[in-house]
């Protein structure tokens, strides 16, 4: 007795891909042309957008609070900088050691979080973030410490490009990266176990209720959220082929956290406009003042959380309906 | 150095001839920290910079000078330094690199220069290997081994046996630990403990216990500049080290004009080693210092300024040697042996390493009319760093 | 001994410095990260009245205090009125963004060095009993750290004040009806949290040191006392914070080597058996 | 016949307070049992103790003759040991179809599946909307939840646990906070779920008790006053005491 009075097509429909969504990716092709300059801009825009992708994972889909998901990125990072610098410099293969090697911290730190209030885990992640900032610094010997690592040697990307110095193949292989790594990620938050993280997140005393083991989905979009976080990392060492301390520290944690909320938590498309406005505004205000430049990152902060609560993407959704009901 | 200025002099009317030809402005990208934790640094550095511009016009071998400046913040962060270098390359098309503040930073733009073949000045960040790491690189500051090495002769040599060594944690702090040790050790000295603190550490008052508890001849400090050698100074005083008879030998990190103040009287009587003092009494410096502080009143000019200023004074007298040619390879051949008197004294560029040759200091705290200063009383002459040797 | 005694001094002023933010973020529910910013005002005016004006000591601290708890009220009265009701996460945004504004203000108007301070006399030096070293500027901290928190303590618990501040806080709507005044009850309590920021910054210069970068080079150590005491809870805090203090300095004293690692691993521990915090019968509202 | 549910000696302290006390219950497949008591009385306690979200201090439960005591929420629901909650607990921002399908794909097993997107599992769709169908809620399916009425909010806190196609369906106060009419019309839908469904009840409303429940249990600080058929409850001198005595104190 299916009911043929109603359309189901909404929620079945609902992975399916938009046009709006297809010109947005047109943007980094654009940009290429656009800014053929500002490619090494570019690049890192795509890889913080991969990184905040990674976050909102966590926090806007499992509704995990993190200050400390540096570690995830550090790890990644450390992980693509040690294997190139002892000559496992194949950049997918750096990559795929990367995300092992930040899944399995991941993991591991993930039981750690699953108890508390939203205070409570930012506090636990920030402190496993320093002190795997501390480790890092002490193991001088194997990281460089604050001097950073170097000699990462990295090979050319499928053994065909090699890294220039106008970072073209830099460019294209993260945007690459981060589409392919999007393209899961939206897969995943579409699918049954991306429902059952909205649910997590909107209700997490019903999911066991209804016969969802929270503490596993937990886990696991934890695990995924820092693999991603250490395929970013990973990406920022083989386009810098240089891993300095930094990455993993608190205000790189701070940072993105900022980001995502400004770009909008639980939309995939939140995360990435988030860090693109986020780095251009930083970008030219820096360019502009190089000093007090921060003034004006803040003033913008303050205005967007009092005018502008839900984040860029909120603001695009509040326009498009009223677009729609005036029309 | 008479021979110095003769040459100065002959180089420059050589530059003055060929100026005429090169018309294209020269541009010089400093990646700076401008923000954040070390914004101090990034600003000494640029004053510096722009006090040698100010002093000698901004026209170098007729090309007139353009400055780009580009905050790396945290200046920790090397992706940061490294993209913000690119970007001067590709986009602003500068002809020299500049700045660099602390190691990472530098260690992360040496292969860009080596790609790029483009001019590389350090003007600060002092871990001794950065010079190694690309061809392009030269250095106007000075290397942690060699501000460090003539401190510890000077105590093996002037009755300290027994010597406590605290130093930051991270290399720069390793860097000067393993030095002082190596030259102490071979003089003769004792190490009676050393311990590692935090780079950011609120607290001296557990370390200095220690310290107090093993009772040596002297505490061996190096700290970054700020609030850490403030927090270690006023905790020596307030725990009376002083009476226990243990006396402060340092680097002149600790002591940075810009934080002397800061310190306050607890840093008198302490004894350090340093390439750049602004009680130093010269001629030269002491126009340097008058124009300084007629530039900028509310600053006091130290060490990073001398670097930027020695370091702007480095790329013009070899732009004027090559004629206005400003690429790599002609650039690095014109600077190694190039040799100057700067605001700090003679200094020299080792034609081998590219490194700084120098004048290092031994000085010792004193008011100055009012002003705390780091006096020199004694000195070690063209000093190499000992960290490549 | 000694070193008991300056891990209590040095988590007397990890409480000192923390327990601003304890009241807002406890009491008012408000997570300002710019508490760090409240802090560096009290520090800048404190250190300023001492060198360019020749205040006592004594008298530059409470002036601090107050400049604080003013900007507080005016800031609140303006801005962080309008977001009581937002989530933690864009009251996190927005005092990230005040703090931003505030380095670069500071910056602008006080330049990137540190802030000399000189303490009177009497605040300084030690005083060396058999086996136990004072440090009197130590002794001092420990001293107004005690004051402070029995004075809050019972404001919260025994006061007029400290009812409609409970009652506000728990149902605004209620005690509104009640009569409470509670626009003005917020306003006075953030005063408060502010103006202790302000006492902090001022008392802390001497051992922190003073510039713009303060209120981000400390946050993570506010956050760790607050989190771990169980926000809103003065004892909490307070013991949380001499507790922190004295692993720290022992941890740092008998196993240098492991240096920084161990504040962070004691809080870590302690949020995982005690995720409301110490005392955190409230923490969760 | 094994009951369903059983419980034997459940006890529930906190600190010297019994919110639960030696209770032991016995519920037949198929029966329609209300669950009664003054405010206090412990039977959301009771409720929390069978389907795992509190921790019994002593006792144990059994489901279908298996002891499930130690179980997670999770595996009891697995397990056919389904609840509802007195208070709300929905997915505000989901639309109700998008509610009801997470819950029919939990059941279906499919919370782990991540590849294929919601919408390409047409089964649990189409049986989402079936459930809808029955409940009448079809024409909100693409609402957002938190956009409907309470009354209808209320429907959808049923329906989420009838997706998970319970064995035994415990409800805590279905119709509380709802209108009259809409209270009468709920429980007929409760009244229409076929017979291999045991529900359990809690419900203050005793016109509603007294219609539905084919057997009443009486909590009374923590314990288990008294059980029977409903004629024999309404006459029961204890329990008009209980409920008397409440009434005065009121």
């Amino acid at each position: 007795m299916t009911p043929a009075k109603l359309d189901l097509s909404p929620l079945r429909r609902a992975a399916a891909w938009r046009p709006a969504e297809y010109a947005f990716w047109l943007l980094p092709v654009a940009a290429f042309f656009l800014f053929p300059k500002s490619l090494a801009l570019l690049s890192q825009i795509a890889i913080t957008a991969l990184f905040c992708l990674s976050l909102d994972l966590i926090l806007g889909y499992a509704g995990i609070v993190s200050l400390g998901h540096a570690a995830f990125f550090g790890l990644g990072a450390y992980a693509a900088g040690l294997m190139a610098k002892y000559g496992w410099g194949d950049p997918l293969l750096g990559l795929a050691g990367a995300a092992v090697m930040a899944a399995a911290a991941g993991f591991l730190t993930s039981f750690l979080v699953l108890r508390g209030t939203d205070l409570t885990r930012l506090m636990v992640t920030l402190g496993v973030s320093m002190m795997l900032y501390e480790a890092a610094n002490k193991l001088t010997d194997f990281t460089g410490g604050v001097d950073g690592l170097q000699g990462v040697d990295i090979q050319p990307v499928l053994g065909m490009f090699s890294f220039d110095l106008y970072g073209k193949t830099a460019y294209w292989y993260s945007v690459a990266i981060l589409f392919v790594m999007f393209w899961l990620a939206r897969r995943l938050v579409h699918s049954p176990f991306g429902l059952s993280l909205r649910g997590i997140r909107q209700n997490v005393g019903r999911m066991p209720a209804i016969g969802a083991p929270v503490n596993a989905r937990l886990v696991a979009a934890y695990t995924i959220g820092a693999a991603y976080a250490g395929i970013a990392g990973a990406l920022l060492t083989q386009t810098t082929q240089f891993v300095s301390l930094d990455v993993m520290a608190f205000s790189r944690s701070a940072e993105l956290l900022l980001i995502l909320v400004l770009g909008g938590t639980g939309s995939l498309y939140g995360a990435l406009i988030g860090t693109m406005v986020f780095m251009a505004a930083h970008h030219f205000l820096s360019d502009i003042n190089p000093q007090y430049w921060q003034f004006w990152l803040g003033a913008a902060l303050v205005l967007i959380v009092l005018f502008a609560r839900d984040g860029i993407m909120g603001l695009l959704r509040k326009l498009s309906t009223r677009a729609r009901t005036s029309s | 150095m008479k021979l110095t200025k003769t040459l100065t002099a002959a180089v420059f009317a050589l530059g003055a001839a060929l100026s005429a030809q090169a018309a294209e402005p020269l541009k010089i990208g400093l990646v700076l920290p401008m923000t954040g934790p070390f914004a101090a640094y990034g600003k000494q550095i640029e004053h510096g910079v722009k006090l040698y511009l100010e002093r000698n016009g901004d026209t170098v071998a007729g090309r007139k000078v353009e400055l780009i400046v580009k905050d790396d913040a945290p200046g920790t962060a090397g992706d940061v330094s490294k993209r913000l270098a690119q970007e001067l390359v590709v986009k602003d098309n500068v002809d020299i690199l500049a700045g660099f503040c602390l190691t990472p930073s530098a260690f992360a733009v040496a292969p860009l220069a080596t790609e790029a073949k483009k001019p590389m000045i350090i003007m600060n960040a002092a871990t001794s290997a950065i010079t190694t790491k690309s061809n392009y690189i030269v250095r106007t500051s000075m290397t942690l081994p060699q501000i460090t090495a003539p401190i510890a002769t000077w105590a093996a040599k002037n009755g300290i046996k027994k010597v406590f060594t605290v130093v930051a944690d991270y290399g720069p702090g390793h860097d000067a630990e393993g030095q002082f040790k190596k030259t102490f050790l071979a003089a003769g000295g004792e190490i009676t403990g050393e311990v590692r603190v935090p780079v950011r550490n609120p607290d001296f008052a557990p370390y200095l216990q220690k310290v107090k508890d093993t009772k040596p001849d002297a505490v061996f400090i190096f700290v970054p500049a700020g609030e850490a050698g403030i927090g270690f100074m006023k905790g020596f005083q307030e725990r009376g080290l002083a009476q226990a008879g243990i006396k402060v030998i340092a680097t002149g990190d600790l002591l940075d004009e810009e934080v002397l103040d800061a310190i306050g009287d607890p840093a008198l009587g302490v004894i350090s080693s340093f390439h750049y003092s602004e009680a130093h009494k010269s001629p030269e410096n002491l126009a340097y210092v008058a124009a300084y502080t007629k530039a900028y009143p509310k600053d006091r000019p130290n060490f990073m300024s001398a670097g930027g200023y020695d370091g702007m004074h480095l790329i013009a007298e070899v732009l004027k040697k090559t004629g206005g040619d400003a690429s790599g390879d002609k650039f690095i051949e014109a600077a190694k042996g190039m040799k100057w008197t700067s605001p700090r004294g003679p200094v020299s560029i080792d034609p081998a390493t590219r490194d700084i040759v120098q004048t290092v200091y031994i000085r010792k705290v004193t008011k100055v009319g009012g002003k705390l200063q780091n006096v020199e009383f004694d000195q070690v002459n063209e000093f190499k760093d000992p960290g490549k040797q | 001994m000694t070193i008991i005694f300056d891990g209590l001094a040095a988590g007397m002023l990890l409480f000192l410095i923390s327990v601003g933010l304890s009241v807002t973020l406890g009491l008012m529910n408000f997570v300002n990260l710019a508490h760090g910013a409240f802090a560096m005002l009290g520090g800048y005016t404190c250190a300023l009245l001492l060198s360019r004006l020749g205040v006592p000591f004594l008298l530059a601290v409470p002036a601090a205090a107050a400049t604080a708890a003013l900007a507080g009220v005016i800031l609140e009265r303006t801005l962080y009125r309008r977001l009581y009701a937002a989530t933690h996460l864009d009251q996190v945004l927005f005092s990230i963004g005040l703090i931003f504004m505030a380095i670069s203000t500071a910056h602008y108007f006080f330049g990137a060095t540190q802030q000399p301070i000189v303490l009177p006399e009497f605040l300084k030096g030690q005083i060396n009993l058999p086996g136990l070293d004072v440090g009197i500027y130590r002794l001092f901290l420990i001293g107004v750290g005690l004051v402070l928190a029995a004075g809050l303590q019972w404001m919260v618990s025994h006061t007029n004040f400290g009812a409609q501040l409970r009652a506000a806080v728990d149902n605004p709507r209620a005690a509104r009806g009640l009569g409470i005044n509670v626009d003005r009850v917020f306003t006075l309590t953030f005063a408060l949290g502010s103006g202790l920021a302000g006492l902090g910054g001022a008392l802390g210069i001497e051992m922190l040191g003073l510039d713009p970068g303060f209120p981000v080079k400390y946050i993570v150590y506010f956050l760790i006392v607050v989190a771990v005491g169980g926000s809103g809870n003065i004892k909490g805090s307070l013991l949380a914070a001499l507790m922190l203090g004295v692993f720290d300095v022992a941890g740092k004293y008998y196993l240098p080597q492991v240096g920084a690692f161990v504040i962070y691993a004691v809080m870590v521990v302690m949020l995982i058996v005690r995720p409301q915090g110490l005392f955190g019968r409230s923490a969760a509202k | 016949m094994t009951p369903v549910l059983q419980t034997r000696n459940l006890s529930k302290r906190f600190g010297g307070f019994f919110a639960s006390k030696d209770v032991s219950l016995s519920i037949e497949p198929g029966a329609r049992h209300a669950l009664i008591g003054p405010n206090g009385a412990g039977k959301t306690t009771l409720i929390n103790l069978l389907t795992g979200f509190l921790e019994p201090s002593a006792g144990e439960v059994f489901l279908k003759g298996e002891d499930v005591t130690r179980l997670a929420q999770h595996q009891r629901v697995k397990r056919g040991l389904v609840r509802t909650f007195q208070i709300n607990r929905l997915f505000a921002e989901m639309t109700v179809l998008e509610s009801v399908t997470l819950s029919v794909c939990e059941r279906l097993g499919l919370g782990w599946s991540w590849w294929r997107p919601v919408g390409d599992h047409t089964a649990a769709i189409d049986e989402a909307a079936e459930l809808l169908a029955t409940l009448r809620l079809l024409d909100v399916a693409h609402e957002q939840t938190r956009s409907l009425a309470y009354g209808r909010q209320r429907m959808i806190e049923i329906a989420l646990a009838l997706a998970a196609r319970p064995q035994v369906l415990l409800l805590d106060e279905p119709a509380a906070g709802v209108p009259t009419d809409e209270s009468r019309e709920l429980f007929e839908t409760i009244a229409q779920l076929p017979r291999d469904v045991t529900i359990v009840l809690i419900e203050h409303d005793m016109d509603l008790v007294f219609r539905f429940a084919e057997r009443i249990s009486v909590l009374v600080g923590g314990a288990l006053l008294t059980e029977d058929v409903p004629e024999v409850i309404a006459k029961d001198r204890r329990v008009r005491e209980v409920y008397l005595g409440e009434a005065l104190d009121g």
